[in-house]
């Protein structure tokens, strides 16, 4: 029971006195694990089935995505950001073509902004739907993973409508977007409009107010708005617990602000909190995607953008609010056609440095239920 | 009663005489002391029980596909009929593996104790007034006691594995089933209580006795002292989940945490053992469930719905005994249903015929069923009617206890999982002083009545 | 009752599965106190309860056979397995089994073992009848032993006094088994 | 086979009861003596109930279920006092169990 060591860097100072070496017992969560999203490694020390500390261990998805952005030119390495957060690809897309916009100070037009908020808002449902499947599934609820992904496809029909791919959908190029909308495009998005509230409603009817659900979820993986901020945690996680900070209204892009919608944030910071927010978020993307596609201007999808992107020699942080957090994008260019230096802040990575606080002192159940509701990618973690 | 203890005089001496009237025995082969019978007893349960896990199997996948939105297993056979045919080869033939620092005795023993313990437990489980291996007086008490050692196969596995997440779920499953059997079996003695509240005040632990103290005193024990019987009923019903691991209390094998819990290690046919009797045990419980509170083998009103329907014929234990073949007609109308729904194509030809042949002997054995219920009354064969009503005994049985197999996968469709400790508060905060309340107000009402 | 009891449920093959059950017990007892590994013995005395509770089924005490198996095999069965995993130290496997006076203790349980004989072969003839013949002999015994223990109607029964002071017992047990086994309490 | 008497059912009761002595006084490991009380009680049991069986009183199975009684008790306190020792010293030895204070 005590012959696996911990390693030796594992710092994993105890809250409390454990008299007996023997009741503590190092478990080995992942990389093969079916809980863990992926191959990340969780190695726990446990106090019986309580949590005494974390140590996450990462990279096991590591395919240099950053190296390999400086021996590609810009237009090569647009495909390569689908790859790493791969539920939310549209996101990564728009955060990559709109920071070497504003390298090349090249303003996409008004018709491709429209395109690109409705692929991104209808990716943020998608996204947060494999979320509530995976997270529900994690807690033992079989059911609601079938729901949600039925309905994902109808979201990831109208990108392969729209480009062909579906889940790396490389929808975007630097400048603005290379496909127009094919016929019947605001047809097939006002449909999914009409179709995806009641899904909602189905979901919530299964979780949000099942005892065994609020059991497990309530008071579970608390973190403080104080403590997000200085562990940089964004997104859906940051605004349960009570920071009302979404990059959308404070720092807009591609027309958010003409848009009308709310931020929704919780009190406690718990796992619930985090659940609530993310459902609201998706009926908030259903009202952003209703003013999108109602008041979409025709005209052109493509700004003015030289053939062999060269931007000027400097430096660049571009950030939106992707549906795990702050995605943003430091590019450094010395004036040639690859980048110097391409350096990514995933959401997903940032948040995962929460878990440690977030579950000492709960149970191994807990842990779970904390990785899941995270919503961590590690295509995104590792990049 | 005499006309049955003649009979019995006559032919309990005789093993093998009476062959002819299998399921008209007047008492159990255990109790007639026929050791011949009491093993073709044993071996048609061992092989009813293992026919019936292996169809719970096919009925789960698809059920819960069905709650799923998906489809299920539609590749094997017509509707995935053979799946679980395919996956018990498959399982049969796989590789072997036991760890290299696994204990290889207690490894290799740990299934089949679980698999013993579920198993014994059908020495008593009543299909009807006679339809039992053996009636022991203190049936029910073997009962809890028998299964409560499957537990034991658990955690030796767990221990015996050398790994850390079967021992986590072995320590898990040990608290969680030695706390929820106290809940358990104070609501098995305001059952068992109830059995007392007659004239002459004796109350039986024998598992007949107990289904036949409910047909005298005129009420399933679920609707007695309404709603003390309920309240203890749900007791059980919550308690046996928990006990034999199912979700939402699936915690020694919650796949989300400790990837398979207690059999994280096992594969092949080991793995198909602890499956085989987590099912078993399921019917087992729930034939508990069925015995103490439902009425066991008996049909509805079986004290009210009696003598004609109309003024001379038929009466209604005629129309109760056609059941059975009757539900096996409708089944096989499924089956014709889903055979004119196969697909025309030439690709399906083999599977329709495989579906329309199943429907077939459905459909037989539901003409054969309705045959023996109309010839017997027809005839007024003793012989012949004490078979049809062992029929209808065991199939009212069942059709219960499946009903209860069905709870099981709706509770897994909808229910996430308990977390170790709100489970542990559930089954000492909650279950135990609710039971312990119903087993006391019960003893009194049962006093102030009598 | 079953009217059928009383002449339902003779014994069958007493011999036969009396030496059964019995060497069970006796190979059972001897793997408890030689295995180095603490699990293999308490595999080994399950086996000896189990085979225990069927001499008690043969000796018409279903009702003891029935505890026997819910208390013993089903419960503190569980409880020594939970210990052993608790405490599981490779070291002890590998330690010497014996204590020193193990000669000494082995002597004093064959005198013991010899007291018991003698004493046998001194009350032969008192023991000698067969452990079936008493016609008197209630084989539906669960309610009488009810009667035993808790009283009839209007009269507690003889050993009701000392079923109380039993459940006292247990009470106790529990108090301290848990402030024993707790780290804080 | 010659019939089985009572005095069958006490021979095999003195056999377990000395296997149970000879583990108590000879093992080191602490849950192997418990396990061998539990042997010695389990002989006694058996002799209680075929006493019972042969006077066809039912005195015997009663002081059997007390005896039952006592053995779970036992073995709960027994195994609370292994673990607190076990915490405080490490071993389950009981020859190293020889100070009366720590």
């Amino acid at each position: 029971m005590n012959d696996t060591k911990a390693p030796a860097n594992l710092d994993l100072e105890t809250p409390e006195k454990t008299y007996l070496d023997s009741n503590e017992l190092i478990l080995n969560m992942g990389p093969q694990h079916p809980a863990t999203h992926g191959v990340l490694r969780v190695i726990l020390k446990l106090d019986g089935e309580k949590v005494l500390g974390t140590e996450c261990v990462i990279g096991y998805l590591h395919r240099g995505v950053e190296k390999i952005a400086e021996n590609r030119t810009y237009t090569m390495f647009n495909p390569y950001v689908d790859r790493m957060d791969y539920v939310a690809a549209v996101s990564n897309g728009l955060g990559y073509c709109q920071a070497v916009e504003k390298l090349l100070s090249v303003e996409a037009p008004p018709r491709a902004n429209y395109i690109r908020v409705i692929l991104t808002e209808l990716n943020r449902i998608a996204s947060h739907q494999l979320w509530l499947g995976t997270h529900a599934l994690d807690i033992g609820a079989m059911t609601p993973l079938f729901y949600t992904f039925r309905d994902r496809e109808e979201i990831l029909k109208i990108f392969e409508k729209y480009c062909g791919a579906r889940l790396t959908t490389h929808a975007f190029r630097i400048g603005g977007c290379q496909y127009e909308t094919y016929a019947g495009f605001e047809k097939d998005v006002k449909n999914f409009l009409a179709f995806f509230p009641p899904k909602i409603d189905e979901y919530e009817e299964l979780l949000t107010t099942n005892r065994i659900w609020l059991e497990r979820t309530k008071k579970v993986g608390v973190i403080s708005g104080k403590d997000c901020i200085a562990l940089g945690v964004t997104g859906p996680v940051l605004r349960a617990s009570g920071v009302k900070w979404d990059i959308r209204k404070a720092q807009p892009y591609a027309n958010y602000a003409n848009f009308d919608f709310e931020i929704p944030t919780g009190e406690n910071g718990d796992t619930y909190d985090r659940y609530m927010v993310r459902m609201i978020e998706m009926r908030q993307s259903l009202r952003i995607i209703e003013q999108a596609v109602n008041g979409i201007p025709e005209g052109p999808i493509m700004a003015k953008v030289p053939k062999v992107i060269k931007p000027p020699v400097g430096e660049i942080y571009h950030s939106i609010e992707a549906p795990k957090g702050e995605l943003g994008y430091f590019i450094v260019s010395d004036g040639s056609t690859q980048p110097y230096r391409v350096r990514v802040r995933p959401p997903s990575f940032v948040n995962l440095q929460a878990l440690d606080t977030m579950v000492r002192g709960m149970l191994v159940a807990d842990v779970v239920a904390v990785i899941g509701t995270l919503d961590i990618v590690l295509g995104e973690v590792d990049r | 009663m005499s006309a049955l203890t003649s009979y019995l005089g006559s032919t309990a001496g005789a093993p093998g005489t009476a062959g002819f009237a299998v399921l008209g025995w007047a008492v159990t082969p255990g109790e007639a002391n026929n050791q011949l019978w009491a093993l073709i007893y044993v071996l048609i349960i061992f092989a009813g029980v293992s026919v019936a896990v292996i169809a719970m199997n096919w009925i789960e996948r698809k059920a819960l596909a069905h709650f799923q939105v998906r489809l299920g297993p539609m590749r094997v056979g017509p509707h995935g009929l053979l799946q679980p045919i395919a996956d018990a080869v498959k399982l049969l033939i796989k590789e072997d593996i036991i760890p290299a620092e696994a204990d290889k005795f207690v490894f290799w023993i740990a299934p089949v104790i679980g698999l013993l313990a579920a198993f014994t437990v059908y020495t008593v489980v009543p299909f009807g007034p006679s339809q039992a291996v053996s009636d022991m007086n203190i049936g029910i008490l073997f009962m809890l006691g028998v299964s409560s050692l499957g537990v034991l196969g658990i955690v030796m596995a767990g221990w015996a594995s050398n790994s850390h997440y079967p021992l986590i779920g072995a320590l898990r499953s040990s608290a969680q089933m030695v706390s929820y059997e106290v809940a358990m079996g104070l609501a098995v003695i305001s059952a068992i209580l109830m059995t007392s509240l007659n004239t002459d005040g004796t109350g039986y632990l024998s598992m007949i006795e107990i289904v036949q103290e409910q047909q005298r005193q005129g009420v399933w024990f679920i609707f007695k002292f309404f709603p003390l019987g309920l309240i203890a009923f749900v007791i059980f019903a919550v308690a046996m989940v928990a006990e034999t691991n199912r979700a939402p209390f699936d915690l020694p094998e919650a796949e989300s945490e400790l990837t398979a819990g207690f059999h994280t290690e096992y594969s092949g046919l080991r793995w198909s053992l602890f499956m085989l009797a987590e099912y078993a045990a399921m019917i087992a419980v729930s034939s508990i469930a069925v015995t103490l509170w439902l009425g066991g083998w008996l049909r509805p009103f079986p004290n009210w719905l009696i003598g004609p329907v109309w003024p001379h014929e038929p009466v209604w234990d005629f129309i109760f005994a056609l059941f059975p073949g009757l539900t096996f007609l409708g089944l096989g109308a499924i089956a014709v249903r889903g055979t004119v729904r196969m697909p025309k194509h030439p690709y399906f030809r083999i599977q329709t015929i495989g579906l329309g042949a199943f429907a077939a002997v459905l459909a037989g054995i539901g003409v054969l069923l309705l045959g023996i219920a109309i010839g017997a009354n027809a005839s007024g064969n003793a012989n012949w009617l004490r078979a049809s009503e062992g029929l209808s005994n065991v199939y009212w049985f069942v059709l219960k206890v499946a009903i209860f197999m069905y709870l099981y996968i709706w509770y897994r469709a909808t229910w996430p999982r308990y977390r170790f400790d709100q489970l542990m508060k559930v089954g000492w905060k909650v279950l135990l002083p609710i039971s312990l309340g119903v087993l006391i107000v019960t003893a009194m009402v049962g006093v102030i009545v009598s | 009752m079953s009217p059928f009891a009383a002449q339902g449920m003779t014994p069958v093959a007493t011999p036969f599965f009396f030496y059964m059950l019995s060497g069970l017990a006796i190979i059972g007892g001897l793997l408890v106190i030689t295995r180095r590994n603490a699990v293999y013995s308490a595999l080994a005395l399950i086996v000896t309860l189990l085979a225990v509770s069927g001499l008690y089924l043969m000796l018409y005490a279903p009702f003891v056979a029935g505890v026997q198996i819910i208390v013993y095999a089903g419960g503190i069965m569980v409880l020594f397995l939970f210990v052993i995993m608790l405490v599981n130290l490779e070291r002890t496997v590998k330690e010497r089994q014996f204590n020193r006076m193990w000669p000494v203790g082995l002597l004093a349980a064959c005198a013991l073992l010899a007291l018991f004989l003698s004493v046998y072969e001194k009350g032969k003839g008192l023991f000698e009848r067969s452990a079936y013949l008493n016609e008197n002999f209630n084989t539906q015994n669960t309610q009488t032993i009810g009667v035993m223990l808790y009283g009839e109607a209007h009269r507690i029964g003889p050993y009701t006094f000392a079923f109380e002071i039993a459940s006292l017992l247990l009470l106790v047990a529990i108090l301290g088994a848990v402030i024993m086994a707790k780290k804080r309490i | 086979m010659a019939e089985i008497t009572t005095l069958h059912y006490l021979v095999v009761a003195a056999a377990l009861f000395v296997l149970g002595v000879i583990g108590v006084l000879t093992r080191r490991n602490v849950v192997i003596i418990l396990m061998s009380i539990e042997l010695i009680l389990n002989a006694v049991n058996l002799n209680l109930v075929a006493f019972s069986r042969m006077w066809g009183g039912l005195h015997g199975q009663v002081f059997s279920i007390f005896i039952v009684v006592d053995a779970a008790a036992e073995a709960a306190v027994g195994l609370g006092i292994l673990i607190a020792f076990f915490r405080n010293k490490e071993t389950i030895n009981v020859d190293e169990i020889d100070l009366l204070k720590w």
